[in-house]
């Protein structure tokens, strides 16, 4: 261990005799993702520990799901990771039926996988752009939201919300999609896909990005794990795992017959069903670059994903049916399910007692696993870093304070 | 208000306006900046003003030089002295910053006595700078445009300038020598400097000690910290990943 | 503007002695020079604060600096006298390259003074008494 | 100017230099306010454009030309807030400072070949050394906050810029060796003609340390990407976190002061100065001397042509700040200290080799004044004598043999 540590090329000692301070990074930070409050105790420019403070934005919507029923509660989730709706929607709408073991229709399920991908596409927009502010770049920043405005239009269209939507809801869809939506989704993903070599240009190949992400932040597979970190993030370590492919069979029956790899480094190399810019060399499997390059990886898959569901739901006949009642009865029991939001694995745990109204409510948060990380990535690392890092991980405050 | 208005007119009209020397005017505010701040750098008692004075008495000084025709004094003076007291600015901010805006107090009496002494050389000074006729002859008038190239053909070794009046013959060298006497010297700070501000690797045993102190204490509540002693350990400390 | 600071009694002080209107000599800046060297003795004896005294150094070499100038200076020196020439502005030059160095080392001494006693306070400086 | 005020308008001589100076004083200044006025909003237009929306469109017309104006009278009506724990003098004077470094070091900076504040003898030394007086401003401000990341803003800039000055003080005495002089005027002189006269294309070396020079300007200026001292993802707003109002806008002016500066800097020393790519004055038979109307006429072109280099220098600026991510502070310090200077010594050994052995360049053809230096050297070199009458080339020359081989 002492040889270990004698070795390690971080450690470094300074002549001058040097005292800590306290910084407060947050609530109020330009690059904290909402109201994160991260307490750095650092010696000039380092950073030695990193300490999230959370709570701000804590609304008891799991205590508030307990009074409502379980279709009533569907806005609540949208509030969540709000910039993911349609997955918060998808994951509760499948815990409930999970219990009831309802099952929708095969037009409803191919709808569901068309709007929660291209929803995943939103929120990675969001998480790549907002990465881009936090290394200080803008421009990508409005490049990224100039493409999820034409997603929301076209949720606007399909279900009247541009943010929270409440449109997968338990036992179906509020509505099934006007006509035409479908030539104009197909329209965007043509337009959309030569901006993504843009995003790669500006972000994942430039230099100084790279410089500023590549080794940083590096995560082990080991620690991922034990974090529980889920998702992109841990992805970006290597971990082979994806819910919609090793979830369980309530989900991953909706990706029944989609083709689509998961986005993960396997024997050194990323998925090659499409042209992807080479890993740079300095790149550490676990850093802050793998971890968005993923992100970038998996926005490529969700629009392959999309195309495909596109195909299947215009294939399917009849209707996609109708929601359930509000106030359905649930039988006596609990479910639990996690799900593959683009965060991580949302999971919604209830439990009933034979009413509408769930008895427990709880919610698993992936952000919250992933932020948890965070100190562990800091420790050692410089300030400009802990943006870095922290902006690397995608953190939606909505979904960790709940 | 009317009053002050012709006191003004009274004074404008009674004194030689058109004779305003603007060479000895700007002399004049320079010289009162740099006296002032110089005054000012002994008054006051924050490092960080301090520094702030002592910038602007070398500023003005370096405007007397280009007033007196040294540009390239002036222009040098500008660029290392004041250059210089920039870092000397930041070591003052950050040896003093324990807590904000400290202080080391003067004691009363020996800025009494300071101010004593001091009063006594300044007239001792005076008495010899007044004491010479020729210096207190005002200045002959204006000459040629100054050049800064006898300077460095001078520190090349050539002396192109004209020589003084009174200069014995014989004596007028070239600066080269000196010059690279300087330059050598600074290498030599400059490196020296250098060693002491290096990082270093840490040798053996401690490392452990330092690196499980950076480990985070099981509960670390902010709080608690931030009223913590400044323990003003010996920093040593994890930079960066594995780079 | 002028006028108006003639018409204030410091201004109009200044004025009676020919300030605003009589060529500078050589003596105006021998004052200054006089002046900063005072101020810069004083800050050294004064402060107790080791960047203080440092400062205090820098203000006398300066103040010296003032005097070479103003011997060198063509532009002050009376009817038929030539003053130092050149040699006046090369020591200048010399001293204020000096000071940098000087400075350099002076910090360095500071901080290792800190890291022994953590402050700068020169007063605390007494291990060596017997 | 002040001529046409005593001999025409029958000023008193005292007075016609005090309006001479005020006047050019006011044009100097409104060359920075102004200046700033129109960088920002061309800033905001460009940056728009550059991310796919409009940028300002309504306030005063068609392209919200009137957007900064607006945005200054807004700043004057704002509250001026001051933190609790600040220290209040430093605080007020932070601003101030910055924005006279930035104003000081445009008196030396020649807009055409009469057109300049004070034709100082060692302008390019001047203007570097104030240049590098901004950043006192920053630290009193980032100290006097009494804010943390402003101390952190502080500390980067005064970090940076110390570093920086290093190699931007080799790039600008390679313009300085091939002219042979520190005056601006004369080394923009130098580069008449066409613009393969220029300094950028004089040998490989000046090219390179040309580019070298750009990035060290921008360093020194505080700008994307190496604007760490106000990095608003990691920092808030670096060392002006706490400045609101005008004096945050004073912060502001100095900035596009600096920019502008910096460029024009660039234009001077690599780029020509007031001398176009195209000789035009002189292919019109118009040069100096052939009387005050066509003299004028020169200048002004000339004034515009070192004013397009300068903005274009600055837009640059602007179009690399919208588009490149920023650095980390020990990536900005690498950069200093492990390429520009280096390269920017290398560099300044290879342009002086080259000045010692090809001084006429490799094609022969051109028209290069760069052989005549040399004898340059050596005019007026009466230097500092007051009564001698100024030495004569064959009496320097003369010296010079005498001392060197006695």
């Amino acid at each position: 261990m002492a040889q270990l540590i004698d070795d390690d090329p971080r450690i470094i000692e300074f002549d001058v005799r040097t005292d800590e301070m306290l910084v407060n990074m947050g609530p109020q930070h330009p690059s904290t993702h909402g109201v994160l409050r991260l307490v750095l105790r650092t010696d000039g420019e380092v950073v030695s520990e990193v300490e999230p403070h959370i709570g701000y934005l804590h609304r008891c919507a799991e205590k508030i799901g307990e009074n409502l029923t379980h279709r009533q509660w569907i806005p609540y989730t949208d509030r969540m990771d709000y910039l993911a709706a349609m997955n918060m929607n998808l994951g509760w709408a499948l815990a409930v039926e999970k219990l009831m073991k309802y099952e929708v229709s095969e037009k409803a399920r191919h709808l569901r996988v068309l709007i929660a991908e291209l929803n995943r596409i939103a929120s990675h927009l969001v998480g790549m752009g907002a990465y881009g502010l936090d290394l200080g770049t803008f421009s990508p920043f409005l490049y990224a939201f100039r493409e999820r405005e034409k997603i929301l239009d076209l949720f606007e269209e399909a279900c009247g919300a541009r943010l929270t939507y409440s449109y997968i809801t338990v036992g179906g869809l509020t509505a099934d999609l006007p006509p035409g939506w479908l030539q104009k989704c197909e329209a965007f993903l043509d337009q959309f896909e030569p901006i993504i070599k843009e995003y790669h240009a500006l972000l994942t190949t430039n230099a100084i990005f790279v410089k500023r992400t590549a080794n940083i932040g590096v995560m082990s597979r080991e620690l991922a794990i034990e974090y529980g970190c889920s998702g992109p993030v841990l992805r970006g370590s290597g971990v082979d795992q994806d819910m919609r492919r090793d979830g369980e069979a309530i989900y991953t029956a909706m990706y029944d017959g989609y083709a689509f790899e998961v986005a993960v480094m396997k024997d050194g190399h990323y998925p090659r069903d499409h042209e992807y810019p080479p890993v740079p060399a300095d790149a550490v499997l676990g850093d802050c670059w793998h971890r968005f390059f993923v992100r970038m990886l998996e926005v490529v898959q969700s629009m392959d994903l999309v195309r495909q569901a596109i195909d299947r739901y215009s294939a399917c006949k009849g209707t996609i049916g109708e929601p359930l009642k509000l106030t359905e009865k649930m039988p006596a029991g609990d479910a639990y399910l996690e799900t593959e939001a683009p965060k991580g694995q949302m999971g919604f745990y209830l439990v009933s007692d034979g009413s509408a109204i769930p008895w427990r409510v709880r919610a698993r948060s992936s952000s919250f696993s992933n932020l948890a990380v965070a100190p562990e990535l800091c420790r050692g690392c410089l300030i400009a870093d802990v943006p870095a890092i922290v902006g690397s991980l995608d953190i939606v405050m909505g979904e960790i304070d709940r | 208000m009317m009053a002050a208005m012709s006191a003004t007119g009274l004074v404008a009209t009674a004194l030689p306006l058109a004779a305003i020397n603007w060479h000895s005017t700007f002399f004049l505010l320079f010289a009162v900046l740099a006296c002032v701040c110089a005054v000012a750098v002994v008054a006051a008692d924050n490092v960080v003003r301090m520094a702030l004075y002592l910038v602007l008495s070398l500023g003005a000084t370096a405007g007397l030089f280009f007033l007196a025709g040294a540009e390239f004094v002036g222009a040098m003076q500008l660029m290392i002295y004041v250059g210089g007291t920039l870092v000397l600015l930041v070591f003052g901010v950050m040896l003093t910053a324990q807590a904000p805006f400290v202080s080391i107090k003067t004691a009363p009496g020996d800025r009494a006595l300071a101010g004593i002494v001091g009063a006594s050389l300044l007239a001792v000074l005076l008495l010899s700078a007044f004491s010479v006729e020729e210096w207190r002859k005002p200045a002959a008038g204006v000459v040629g445009e100054p050049t800064a190239t006898p300077i460095g053909m001078a520190l090349l070794g050539v002396r192109v300038d004209e020589p003084p009046a009174h200069a014995p013959a014989g004596v007028r060298s070239g600066y080269l020598l000196p010059f690279e006497i300087v330059s050598v010297h600074l290498l030599v700070v400059l490196v020296a400097a250098a060693y002491l501000a290096r990082a270093k690797r840490r040798k053996t045993p401690r490392a452990i000690e330092v690196a499980a102190s950076v480990e985070p204490p099981a509960s670390v509540a902010a709080h608690a910290a931030i009223g913590r002693e400044p323990a003003g350990r010996s920093g040593s400390v994890l930079v960066g990943g594995p780079r | 503007m002028i006028s108006l600071i003639g018409s204030t009694p410091l201004g109009g002080g200044l004025f009676a002695m020919g300030l605003f209107t009589e060529p500078v000599s050589v003596a105006h800046y021998l004052v200054v020079g006089a002046i900063l060297f005072t101020a810069g003795i004083a800050c050294m004896a004064v402060k107790r604060n080791a960047l203080g005294v440092l400062m205090g150094i820098e203000l006398v070499l300066n103040g010296a600096n003032v005097n070479f100038v103003a011997f060198a200076s063509p532009y002050l020196q009376a009817e038929g006298s030539r003053g130092l020439g050149l040699d006046g502005q090369v020591i200048a030059l010399f001293v204020i390259l000096l000071a940098a160095a000087e400075a350099a080392v002076a910090l360095a001494i500071t901080l290792n003074f800190y890291n022994n006693h953590a402050t700068v306070d020169v007063d605390r400086a007494d291990d060596l008494k017997g | 100017m002040a001529e046409f005020l005593i001999t025409t308008v029958g000023l008193s001589e005292w007075l016609a230099w005090t309006v001479t100076a005020v006047i050019a004083a006011v044009l100097v200044l409104n060359v920075i306010a102004g200046g700033a006025l129109v960088f920002i909003w061309a800033e905001r237009k460009i940056a728009g454009r550059i991310q796919d929306r409009l940028g300002p469109t309504r306030t005063g017309g068609r392209f919200g030309w009137l957007q900064s104006l607006a945005d200054g009278l807004k700043l004057l009506a704002k509250e001026d807030l001051m933190p609790e724990g600040a220290d209040g003098m430093l605080f007020r004077l932070a601003p101030y400072v910055s924005f006279c470094a930035s104003f000081c070091a445009f008196i030396a900076l020649p807009f055409a070949f009469d057109f300049i504040g004070c034709r100082l003898n060692v302008g390019v030394f001047f203007v570097v050394a104030v240049l590098g007086l901004e950043v006192f401003g920053v630290i009193l401000a980032g100290y006097a906050s009494a804010s943390k990341w402003s101390l952190f803003g502080a500390m980067r800039e005064a970090a940076q810029v110390v570093s920086y000055e290093v190699p931007l003080g080799m790039c600008v005495v390679v313009p300085v060796m091939l002219a042979g002089s520190m005056d601006m005027v004369t080394i923009a002189e130098k580069q008449a003609g066409w613009f393969t006269n220029w300094y950028l294309f004089h040998d490989p070396f000046t090219f390179v340390i040309f580019w070298v020079y750009v990035t060290c300007a921008v360093a020194s200026v505080n700008r994307a990407p190496f604007d760490l001292a106000e990095a608003e993802s990691e920092l808030v707003a670096g060392f002006h976190t706490e400045y609101s109002g005008l004096r945050w806008s004073y912060f502001f002016m100095a900035e596009y002061g600096s920019m502008f500066l910096v460029s024009a800097m660039a234009a001077v020393l690599f780029m020509g100065g007031w001398n176009g790519p195209i000789p035009v004055a002189s292919l019109l038979g118009l040069s100096e001397g052939t009387g005050d109307t066509a003299n004028y006429f020169v200048r002004l072109l000339g004034m515009f042509n070192l004013l397009g280099k300068a903005t274009l220098g600055v837009l640059v600026m602007m179009w690399v700040r919208w588009t490149l991510p920023r650095l980390r502070i020990d990536q900005v310090m690498t950069t200093c200290l492990k390429y520009c200077t280096p390269i920017a010594a290398a560099m300044f050994a290879g342009a002086m080799l080259w000045q010692l052995f090809l001084p006429g360049g490799l094609v022969p053809g051109l028209d290069r004044p760069a052989g005549e230096i040399r004898e340059g050297w050596l005019e007026g070199p009466g230097g500092r004598g007051a009564a001698a009458p100024a030495a004569s080339d064959e009496k320097v020359a003369q010296v010079i043999s005498s001392q060197v081989n006695p």
